[in-house]
């Protein structure tokens, strides 16, 4: 009993110092992409180590397999769509043309990579057009321009 | 628990309910006074909930009494010789009602919301009272 | 348990409702409508975790899947149909605030008289027609371990059935209002030939 | 030890917050709403270990699936300006 309560403790520790660390990160960050990088530790690092003390704490002291399996389920789908949902916001800030900052002034995005997602994205725009009446598609427009005016200031 | 901290929940909830009404009055854009709306509806579903609570209580699900462990160093310890306090469950069960009501006349105003901005052409109140006002005039005019 | 825990459970609970109050600050005071709906997304994500705290776990899984999933969506769906951005007022509207105010100051005058937060000997926790019978007897009675579950359906049945058809005519009303005729794909010049020919095929 | 974890998410949960109020872009406050909606999961769970009935690890379960369906469709508004049209195809490109 003792032994599991110690080895728990440690993993939940550790989590711990993960989930603070990233929250901390994505404080004190200067920008989204080094943002994103410290948020992504919480939701993989974090979440694996507390879980994992948590489902020992579960199966052993609790006495409680079916809190146990439904916690590595937790475990199973956060280790799908947490990756994913990075990966999704991630890609989506660079096609909404959000540079990383820097220090000389100039992006630190690779051109290769920037050309590559920024053409395809103007592309992609043209031909998704939402299926819908005109004066929907002028309001499409219109917000996409204005989005591209919201992503440089704040709108407070 | 501290006299003046026993309220505590109520104040917070009575804030929360009165910035949602803050936005349903005092904003004029539709979607914005229909997130306020479901605000407020939040601030009321807390305050339900609230007044449930029982000090010591656990969730109103019958526990088989060899699910807690003695030796656990958690809360609940010790529990199980005494008998179990559970929370209200009538609260839970209204409140269980109105949010689901609740999601229903969201969709309701917001369907309501897109009508008026393909009329319009617009969706903030000023700009509707005005187009309504200009209509009124020109019906004036020609009587 | 002991008196400590009683005070920490209160303090998560109290700390959980300054969040949302701070989070309800913050969609009045921000502009873009996205942005408030995304915040509305954080309130639903912090209201289930305070009804957790608050022993209602029933309402909290319902919160989850109607609040933080369903009513984002819905509400991302109407921005996509109008406008995005909110017009921008300049001046604040003072006459609102002040109503807010006071409405707020009788509100709080009000609790004044109400029980304590857990108050285990209040009217409603502990009438024996409802709250204790529910307790006591809905074991021998209905023999469903969640008393929350036996009452909606059992007891309180036919307030269920009137959730039901409440919802049933929100669901009529709202597709009376956008109805069916929005899909005009055939249309749309953007599609590929190949789009049209599936879509020739499925509506065949 | 429960009660640790729960004063370090909630305190976490805390400066999440902060960068979704204050967050100059968009996508900051999707992030931080993402990464808030992964400490609540934690948050839940821990809540029950610390209230002795754990049997509650459902809705942490459910939290887990709605949040990542929510920033996908916020993430599908941003790129599309709509939630109807379908995603990348071979033929578009």
């Amino acid at each position: 009993m003792l032994l599991v309560d110690i080895v728990s403790g440690v993993f939940i520790f550790v989590g711990c110092l993960f989930v603070f660390g990233g929250a901390v990160g994505l404080i004190r960050m200067p920008d989204f992409y080094t943002r994103l990088h410290a948020a992504s530790v919480t939701d993989t690092g974090g979440l694996l180590f507390i879980t994992i003390g948590l489902v020992l704490q579960a199966a052993f002291v609790f006495d409680n397999p079916a809190a146990a399996i439904k916690l590595t389920l937790t475990i199973i789908f956060l280790f799908f769509t947490a990756p994913t949902a990075s990966h999704a916001v991630a890609k989506a800030a660079l096609m909404a043309n959000i540079t990383p900052q820097c220090q000389n002034g100039k992006s630190v995005v690779d051109e290769s990579l920037n050309s590559l997602y920024s053409d395809k994205g103007k592309d992609l725009s043209a031909v998704l057009m939402p299926v819908d009446p005109p004066e929907i598609m002028s309001n499409f427009a219109e917000s996409k321009a204005e989005s591209e005016l919201n992503n440089k200031d704040k709108s407070t | 628990m501290v006299e003046w901290l026993a309220l505590y929940n109520d104040w917070a909830v009575i804030v929360i309910m009165m910035a949602g009404f803050y936005i349903m009055i005092a904003r004029y854009n539709l979607v914005k006074k229909i997130i306020g709306l479901s605000i407020f509806q939040t601030g009321i579903f807390y305050f339900y909930v609230g007044l449930g609570k029982v000090e010591n209580g656990t969730a109103p699900i019958f526990l088989e009494p060899k699910v807690i462990d003695d030796s656990t160093t958690n809360i609940a310890a010790g529990a199980v010789e005494q008998t179990i306090i559970y929370s209200n469950p009538l609260p839970h069960v209204l409140i269980l009602t109105a949010i689901v009501v609740g999601v229903a006349t969201m969709a309701l105003g917001l369907a309501l919301i897109v009508r008026i901005y393909e009329k319009y052409g617009s969706i903030e109140e000023d700009d509707i009272q005005a187009i309504d006002n200009k209509f009124i005039c020109q019906l004036d005019d020609k009587k | 348990m002991n008196v400590d825990a009683i005070v920490i459970e209160n303090i998560i609970v109290m700390v959980l409702l300054t969040l949302l109050i701070v989070v309800a600050v913050g969609i009045i005071m921000l502009n873009d409508l996205l942005t408030a709906v995304i915040l509305s997304g954080l309130y639903s994500l912090l209201s289930a975790t305070v009804f957790v705290a608050m022993d209602a776990v029933d309402v909290a899984l319902t919160e989850a899947a109607v609040g933080a999933g369903i009513s984002t969506i819905i509400l991302l769906g109407t921005l996509s149909f109008t406008k995005r951005i909110q017009k921008p007022q300049e001046h604040n509207n003072y006459v609102a605030l002040v109503i807010v105010c006071i409405t707020g100051g009788a509100l709080i005058y009000g609790t004044l008289d109400l029980p304590s937060y857990g108050d285990p000997n209040s009217p409603a926790n502990s009438n024996p027609q409802l709250a204790q019978h529910y307790l006591t007897e809905s074991k021998k009675e209905i023999d469903i371990p969640n008393v929350v579950t036996s009452v909606l359906a059992s007891y309180r049945g036919y307030d269920t059935l009137g959730e039901t058809a409440v919802v049933f005519t929100a669901g009529i009303g709202v597709l009376s209002l956008l109805g069916l005729r929005r899909r005009r794909r055939k249309e749309d010049p953007l599609l590929t030939e190949k789009q049209q020919r599936k879509q020739q095929n499925e509506d065949n | 030890m429960f009660l640790v974890l729960v004063i370090v998410i909630v305190i976490s949960l805390i400066l999440v917050m902060v960068r979704a109020l204050l967050g100059p872009t968009l996508y900051d406050r999707l992030l931080a709403v993402n990464s808030a909606g992964t400490k609540v999961v934690i948050l839940i769970a821990a809540y029950g270990f610390l209230t002795g009935r754990p049997d509650f690890v459902d809705i942490a379960l459910l939290y887990a699936l709605i949040n990542y369906i929510a920033t996908i469709a916020v993430l599908k508004f941003f790129e599309y300006g709509d939630l109807g049209s379908g995603g990348y195809q071979e033929d578009d490109l």
